[in-house]
């Protein structure tokens, strides 16, 4: 191997590392190893001039090795490779020593130490480099179809930005019908517009496009396959009723004898055991809720299927299993509630005047269980007092750190209404910093100061509920005064957290994906690859990424249908070329890799009267794990193989 | 307060030494919670002794980060917590609260800064081993009930004492609390 | 003292997903650890060969942090992270045998979003085989202290006068 | 041409290997034909003098077994490579350390003080050890240095080719004998063995691998037609080198590795960890806590009696450290 | 049979005899043995010399626990305060640093503490060692028309994080205790609010500790009770003789009798009055007289 020329290029990045490492030492030490013909350092390996010092090298000194050392390979590795790959050099000639984010960041006052280690850590790269082989990358075709999970605001948005583009797009819903918390609400804010108003007209287009099909009352059971091609195993679960001929004319709803409570109000008004959640519901396709319908319960009743007119009702109905093949897929499964209930000194869940916010937008909208009217659960009687209570399970370590982004103006705006319907009411939002950072939210904010809202600076405390009149005692300090005060209401609302659904984890581990800390679906970067995610091929939109307000959800569900779009409309997709190898000669057919391989990336065949190992390359992910389980070593991890790292660790470990 | 307000320099010197003392008894990472109040009042809020007497547990957290000292530890509210413990499980950032409270006492008693009517429960401790005394009375109830007349404590056992009272002057203790005696 | 510590030498092998990601973050968000740990990346912890680890080892290595993607579902190539802690448990073993405190040896699961605790980690590993002082194969060269023949002899010849005497 | 000159060294080792050679039963008359024995000191008197008179590459090939224990064992080795034109390192002890190399788990000391004090055996009441140096009236007696670590042959010398087993299998010390009177000679460095693993040779019926836990003999009625590690069993097999003839397997016991590693996997016990611990509990496995994992593992008793019995001083951490 | 070392403290030997004679007696019922801890002293108070100095708060509470280390035992105890300290100290001193710290200077006096020692209030005594099924079979009075306030205290549920025993913003053990013996736990305002007498307030600010008990009694008085019950022997005493003290400066008229756990629950498992300390408390048992209890069959 000693035709291997390597070039070494030490970055500066700025005094991102130059400030801590003495990068000119690193390059000094460096030029002095076997094999290496040139080792420089300079202030931006990543910039135009950078990367043309280094094409330049490779074509005029005959480079066949490149060791860029600079920040991590999950920042500029793409970058490196693309630059070396111009210039004539397999991109998997390119190795990247990581000495910022794991160097110079993190060991800032200990610059000696830190240049010590980095040049450990480029003659490791040096010294894997020596094994590395050119690769090929391997290009697959693309399925130009895309799941979108989640029918909420987000779902619906990447469904038919998607769909208009003229893919086709499978929707898959849990719930009987799409629409989401957005469905729930009553006016948005800051202007005010009806949620529904707005939200069902494209509720009906989802049920119209010819290129969405759309699967509601459905679950993903999972998902295999890689980008471009992803097949789904998607439960449509019974309705017990034939979709194809309910009408939705609302008969059998009318003559169920169960009344339960229903979802969709939070349990302030009722349903029936054959239902829809709301009238608007899409599809308009009715539900039997086994748990409680007669016929199931007790084996009596089947008055829906007596009076359905077109026969609809399919008690034998059974789960019925899909399978999809998609090119890309979206995650737009929302979020949950923060349960108050954990906030025991607010008596949520006691105290019947203290609801949360998604239940006083049932109660201020029309089509709720009082049709509109604000009324205390405890007596029906009209608020004269109502107090917001902010924070409730956000900016809290006790439950979820992070600002849950949409309470403030929730509350804002929920304040407004009471102050439109109930113009003597004495409203308070009691909160801890008021976050308006919208566009068109600071403006709402004032208004609603301007309606005579009062505001006080201090968390609250705790909640009383006087006894006689279910009249709540608030008790909290005016952190601007430095009072302790109590004070009476009618009404509290507390303005509860947002939080990751309670079944992402099983998603999760679905398509393998990532969670940040504070339990949302994690995106690929923060803020130059926000919907996307370590997944090649699966993207994300709206809350199921953090909590997000309407406008927000919309925009990130656009990104993500726009980022899906990209490897759907090239038809296909490029592969990492690290993968495994078998060298037959050497295997003895034990079957070991292939029962580690997740995948069922290796099969076994015949070759020459024996038994041996292959690969089958495309479903190769090239973890590696098969290598490290072959007795024989017959298995090679491309880019990985065991020479390059056992000469790695000799390296990093020399001094 | 020496100085004017108006003129006072913020400094985390105080915040420092609250830390310093009480990582001896309390893990560092809980204490540094302190950093974090963001002065929402939910202390105060829940805070049963707020509600009557001055004492704003709240503005003594902000002092400690301002490292405002004589504010701090020379207010009669510092001795008005009954340690119960509300504020420190309602407050969103997790700040030691009541612990942080019975620290910057410990400085305050140490720089002679307690009450005459504590260094009494002081005194009583050093000298019988309890915080109050045995009376004749109390003798006679404990032998009615079926007891012994002196329960098998420092009461009972000389040399239990003496064990005690060694280990609070080797302590400094016993120091602290002669010293504020006289 | 200070001046003469012990500075281990940490050979961490990271899954590129979960802990690589970790120990990036750590970076970016500049949390200081002290910089004895050396890191390899590889696209899984299940990569890792325990022959990596023993060669590690005998290359002067005091310790050696397998880190990758949090039991039981998040790793990235679903069940790596078995694998890996199996042939960990296995390994630890082995080299216990082989007279190495276990402690050497260690996995820890680190996820991208867990900067802090990959720094908390290797602080602790790092104080953890500052305590156990150097790789004892480097220390010794192999051989077990105080096995020398001339000494063996003189103990043995000190045997022998006494009895007779 | 002339009649080719062997030798047979038996160094640290039990000389198994000599009986081997003689295992080769009435070839040994056919190699006679085109061989002189020159020595072979378990047969046939020489003393070192002998040997040192013997001229430089005088002997044509040299069949050396057994470890390096101690300074004789060394001081052999170098003086037979010197005078051999063709030195075999015989058996696993002289390749891999054998059975003997598991005395690395111990050292100098403690071997001594199990075998010359401690043992139940050992009658010893003054406690005298072996010196390499003691007066007696007949002036200074000698011992050689008994060493701390075991060695392989090829730590010590050069080695021209391999040929393991313990014993090593007599199909392969006649093909040996018959292809170097041939003069076909194989490529320097290589092993004389086939370059395949065990369960390539192994007729067992292989199924896909996954041990629920690891079981001992006693455990488990062995069925002799299926896979050893299929039945929770460990086998070496798959890291171990084929060329046995597989007796062991025959009489339904599994290998234990003395063939020594395969082309590629040098470590063989590394290998073998490797390869076992990624099949144990795989069913299921992510119902199962590390806990769980803990005690799967733990099953494993003695990881290096199993994975390095005759590999040890070979291997890449080649002995108890402390 | 279970045995504990048992934690006397200050002001029950002291003041409440009684308790400890209801706890001694009660325990026995339920062939619990409580072994004394000769040479014990103050736990030391934690709001009091806790907040004077920690750290000899740390060390003298290390050396009660040795004492029971000693004995090979777990403590038990019945005041919320020596639960606070005594628990406290005892988590505290699992860190090997801190403990070592201490035993540095309890070697002086030839003690040392190794950690380990669990320490239980007699609350999780009845209710883990014991459990509701006996302590139902040993009920032999129900006390039938009897309302109880339920004061809990506030040391033996918070802090939390190191006092697990649930929620400490609606606990129910106490209350479930009172439906035990066949009485009535009755809800009233601020039930969870501190009785004034923690943290050094009754000694160093006594109008404050006792401007907290006057509005506590004054929700009880409100929601029409018989008398309290508590599971903390220094929140009996605030109550007890807080209210004597409220009377003589003239600021309450009417005072409602305490009861300490283990004496309420002796009354229901037959025991006398007399036996049980209730007429020494500062507040007479009027509720004797409702429930019809004169004396008792043990």
């Amino acid at each position: 191997m000693a035709d291997e020329r390597i070039g070494v290029y030490i970055c500066h990045c700025g005094t991102n590392i130059a400030g801590t490492v003495d990068v000119e030492k690193v390059a000094q030490r460096i030029a002095g190893l076997p094999n290496v013909v040139l080792a420089k350092d300079y202030k931006y390996m990543c910039s135009e001039p950078g990367q043309a010092m280094i094409k330049q090298d490779i074509r005029d000194r005959k480079l066949n090795r490149v060791i860029v050392a600079s920040c991590s390979p999950r920042m500029h590795e793409p970058t490196f490779r693309k630059a070396a790959q111009e210039a004539g050099l397999n991109p998997y000639l390119v190795e990247m020593a990581n000495i910022r984010e794991q160097c110079s960041w993190v060991h800032m006052k200990e610059p000696e130490k830190a240049t010590v280690k980095a040049i450990a850590l480029v003659a490791a790269a040096v010294a894997k480099s020596v094994f590395d082989e050119p690769l090929q990358m391997r290009e697959v075709p693309v399925t130009p179809a895309a799941l979108v999970i989640g029918g909420g605001i987000a779902g619906i948005q990447s469904s038919l930005d998607l769909a208009d583009q003229g893919f086709k797009v499978h929707l898959v819903e849990k719930t009987p019908s799409i629409g989401g918390h957005m469905a729930q609400l009553d006016k948005t804010f800051p202007t005010l517009d009806c949620s529904a108003c707005i939200l069902t007209p494209k509720m009906v287009d989802i049920s119209r496009h010819p290129n969405i099909s759309l699967l509601a009352y459905s679950e993903v059971k999972a998902i295999d396959g890689y980008i471009g091609n992803f097949k789904a195993r998607v439960l449509k679960k019974p309705r017990y009723v034939d979709e194809s001929k309910c009408t939705g004319c609302g008969l059998c709803a009318e003559k169920c004898p169960v009344n339960v409570p229903s979802e969709f109000d939070l349990g302030l008004g009722t349903r029936k055991a054959i239902y829809v959640p709301f009238p608007q519901a899409v599809p308009l396709r009715y539900t039997i809720d086994r748990e409680n319908c007669l016929y199931f319960k007790k084996n009596i009743c089947r008055a829906c299927e007596k009076f359905c007119t077109s026969g609809a009702i399919d008690f034998g109905q059974l789960p019925a299993e899909v399978e999809l093949e998609v090119g890309a897929i979206i995650i737009a499964t929302g979020y949950d509630l923060y349960d108050a209930g954990h906030k025991a000194e607010y008596g949520y869940g006691i105290y019947r005047n203290v609801i949360n916010g998604l239940e006083f937008e049932r109660l201020v909208n029309a089509s709720g269980p009082t049709s509109g009217k604000v009324l205390r659960p405890s007596d029906g009687k009209a608020p004269r007092s109502v107090a917001f209570v902010q924070c409730v399970g956000s900016r809290d370590k006790n439950a979820n750190l992070y600002c849950s982004r949409v309470c403030c103006m929730a509350s804002l705006k929920q304040a407004h209404q009471i102050k439109e319907k109930f113009p003597g009411a004495e409203v308070s939002i009691f909160y801890i910093d008021m976050r308006c950072f919208g566009k068109g939210y600071e403006e709402f904010y004032e208004r609603v100061q301007q309606e005579g809202v009062r505001f006080i600076r201090g968390r609250v405390g705790e909640i009383l509920e006087n006894p006689d009149d279910k009249n709540l005692v608030l008790r909290f300090e005016d952190t601007l005064l430095g009072e302790v005060a109590e004070r009476e209401f009618d009404l509290a609302v507390l303005a509860t957290g947002v939080i990751p659904r309670a079944d992402t984890s099983e998603l999760q581990s679905i398509l393998k994906l990532s969670r940040g800390p504070d339990g949302f679906f994690l995106e690929a970067h923060p803020k130059l690859r926000p919907v996307e995610t370590n997944i090649d091929g699966v993207f994300l939109g709206g809350a199921a990424q953090g909590p997000k307000d309407i406008p927000d959800a919309v925009a990130q569900a656009g990104a993500a249908a726009s980022r899906a779009a990209v490897p759907l409309s090239m038809g296909k997709v490029e592969l990492e070329g690290i993968i495994a190898s078998v060298d037959e000669d050497l295997c003895s057919g034990c079957r070991i890799c292939e029962s580690v391989c997740e995948y069922g990336a290796i099969k076994m065949k015949e070759k020459s009267g024996k038994q041996v190992s292959s690969v089958i390359e495309v479903l190769c992910k090239g973890c590696g794990v098969c290598g490290s389980a072959c007795p024989t070593k017959s298995i090679k991890m491309c880019h990985f193989t065991d020479d390059a790292i056992l000469a790695q660790v000799k390296a990093v470990l020399r001094d | 307060m020496k100085d004017s307000k108006a003129n006072r320099v913020p400094s985390w010197n105080l915040a420092k030494e609250v830390m310093s003392r009480g990582a001896r008894i309390y893990p560092l990472e809980d204490l540094n919670t302190l950093y974090e109040c963001v002065q929402c009042g939910t202390c105060v809020g829940s805070c049963p002794s707020g509600r009557r007497t001055a004492l704003r547990i709240r503005s003594m957290i902000r002092g400690i980060q301002m490292g405002y000292r004589e504010e701090v530890l020379d207010t009669n509210d510092l001795w008005s917590c009954t340690t119960c413990y509300t504020c420190q499980e309602r407050c969103p950032r997790d700040v030691r609260v009541t612990e942080i409270v019975k620290i910057v006492r410990n400085i305050a008693f140490e720089e002679g800064r307690a009450k005459e009517r504590h260094l009494v429960v002081a005194n009583n401790f050093i000298k019988t081993g309890h915080t109050i005394p045995l009376n004749e009375e109390g003798k006679k109830t404990r032998v009615k009930l079926g007891l012994s007349p002196v329960p098998p404590t420092s009461l009972l056992f000389p040399e239990a004492l003496a064990e005690i009272q060694e280990i609070m002057r080797t302590d400094g203790f016993y120091n602290k609390v002669i010293r504020d005696k006289k | 003292m200070a001046v003469d510590e012990f500075q281990p030498k940490i050979l961490g092998f990271l899954c590129n997903w979960c802990s690589y990601a970790g120990a990036d973050l750590a970076g970016i968000s500049r949390m200081q650890y002290p910089p004895n740990l050396r890191i390899i990346r590889v696209m899984c912890s299940g990569r890792i060969d325990p022959a990596f680890v023993l060669e590690a080892f005998k290359s002067g290595a005091d310790g050696v942090l397998v880190a990758g993607c949090h039991l039981p579902s998040d790793c990235h190539y679903v069940s790596g992270n078995f694998k890996t802690y199996r042939r960990i448990a296995a390994l630890r073993k082995l080299l216990q045998q082989l007279g190495f405190e276990p402690q050497r040896l260690r996995v820890e699961w680190v996820s991208a979003s867990e900067g802090a605790r990959f720094a908390d980690v290797v602080k602790e590993m790092t104080d953890e085989i500052k305590r156990l002082g150097p790789n004892p194969l480097t220390k010794t060269g192999g051989e077990f202290a105080g096995s020398s023949l001339r000494e063996l002899e003189r103990v043995a010849s000190r045997v022998t006068s006494t009895s007779q005497a | 041409m002339s009649k080719l000159k062997i030798g047979f060294y038996w160094a640290s080792t039990c000389g198994g290997c000599e009986v081997a050679v003689l295992d080769v039963n009435e070839k040994i008359l056919d190699t006679l034909k085109v061989a002189d024995i020159v020595f072979w000191p378990v047969v046939m008197d020489i003393k070192y003098k002998d040997i040192k008179a013997m001229g430089d590459k005088s002997v044509d090939i040299c069949f050396f077994n057994g470890s390096i224990r101690n300074g004789e064992n060394e001081l052999l080795a170098k003086l037979l490579r010197k005078k051999s034109r063709i030195l075999i390192s015989f058996g696993s002890c002289a390749c891999g350390g054998g059975v003997p190399g598991l005395a690395n788990l111990h050292n100098r000391r403690t071997v001594f003080e199990k075998v010359y004090r401690e043992s139940v055996s050992t009658k010893n009441l003054p406690g005298v050890i072996p010196r390499t140096c003691s007066e007696a009236k007949e002036g200074e007696l000698t011992l050689p240095e008994f060493y701390d670590t075991v060695k392989t042959l090829d730590q010590v010398v050069n080695v021209d080719f391999y040929l393991p087993g313990c014993p090593p299998p007599v199909d392969l010390i006649a093909k040996v004998l018959q292809s170097f009177s041939s003069g076909t000679n194989p490529k320097k460095g290589s092993v004389l063995a086939p370059e395949i693993s065990l369960c390539e040779s192994c007729k067992r019926e292989k199924g896909n691998k996954k041990i629920a836990k690891v079981k001992r003999f006693h455990e488990t009625a062995l069925d002799p037609k299926k896979c050893f590690l299929d039945q929770g069993i460990i086998c070496m097999g798959p890291a171990t080198r084929s060329g046995c003839g597989e007796p062991c397997l025959d009489a339904n016991m599994p290998c234990t590795g003395c063939m020594g590693p395969i082309p590629g996997a040098s470590d063989q016990g590394a290998a073998m960890i490797g390869a076992l611990s990624s099949i144990l509990g795989i069913e299921n496995e992510k119902e199962k806590s590390e806990n769980d994992m803990d005690q799967l593992v733990g099953e494993i008793k003695d990881p290096v009696g199993t994975f390095y019995k005759y590999t040890l001083p070979s291997s890449i951490i080649n002995r108890r450290v402390k | 049979m279970k045995k504990y070392a048992f934690f006397l403290g200050c002001i029950m030997p002291l003041r409440y005899p009684g308790i400890e004679a209801a706890t001694r007696l009660v325990m026995n019922e339920f062939q619990i043995d409580l072994l004394e801890m000769n040479g014990a002293t103050c736990c030391p108070a934690p709001g009091v010399l806790g907040s004077f100095d920690l750290e000899n708060w740390l060390v003298i509470g290390a050396r009660n626990l040795s004492i029971a280390e000693q004995l090979g035992l777990d403590i038990t105890l019945t005041c919320n305060g020596c639960y606070a300290s005594l628990q406290e100290a005892s988590v505290i001193l699992n860190d090997k640093e801190r403990r070592g710290r201490v035993n540095a200077l309890l070697e002086k006096v030839k003690r040392s503490y190794g950690g380990g020692t669990q320490v239980k209030h007699v609350v999780e005594v009845l209710d883990k060692d014991v459990g509701s099924e006996t302590l139902k079979n040993h009920i032999t009075r129900q006390l039938k028309g009897l309302r109880v306030a339920a004061h809990y205290g506030c040391h033996y549920l918070k802090p939390t994080k190191i006092r697990a025993h649930g929620s400490s913003e609606r606990p129910v053990f106490l209350d479930d205790l009172v439906s035990l013996v066949g009485a009535e736990s009755v809800p009233y305002k601020d039930k969870n609010i501190c009785c004034g007498a923690g943290g050094g307030v009754r000694s160093g600010e006594p109008l404050v500790a006792l401007d907290f008990t006057l509005e506590k009694v004054q929700n009880m008085t409100a929601a029409g009770v018989d008398c309290i019950v508590t599971p903390c022997v220094f929140c009996h005493l605030q109550f007890d003789l807080g209210q004597t003290e409220l009377r003589d400066k003239g600021r309450l008229k009417e005072r409602v009798p305490v009861l300490y756990i283990t004496q309420l629950l002796g009354l229901a498992m037959g025991l006398s009055p007399e036996k049980l300390g209730l007429y020494d408390n500062s507040v007479p048992p009027a509720y004797l007289e409702r429930l019809g209890i004169t004396g008792g069959n043990k």
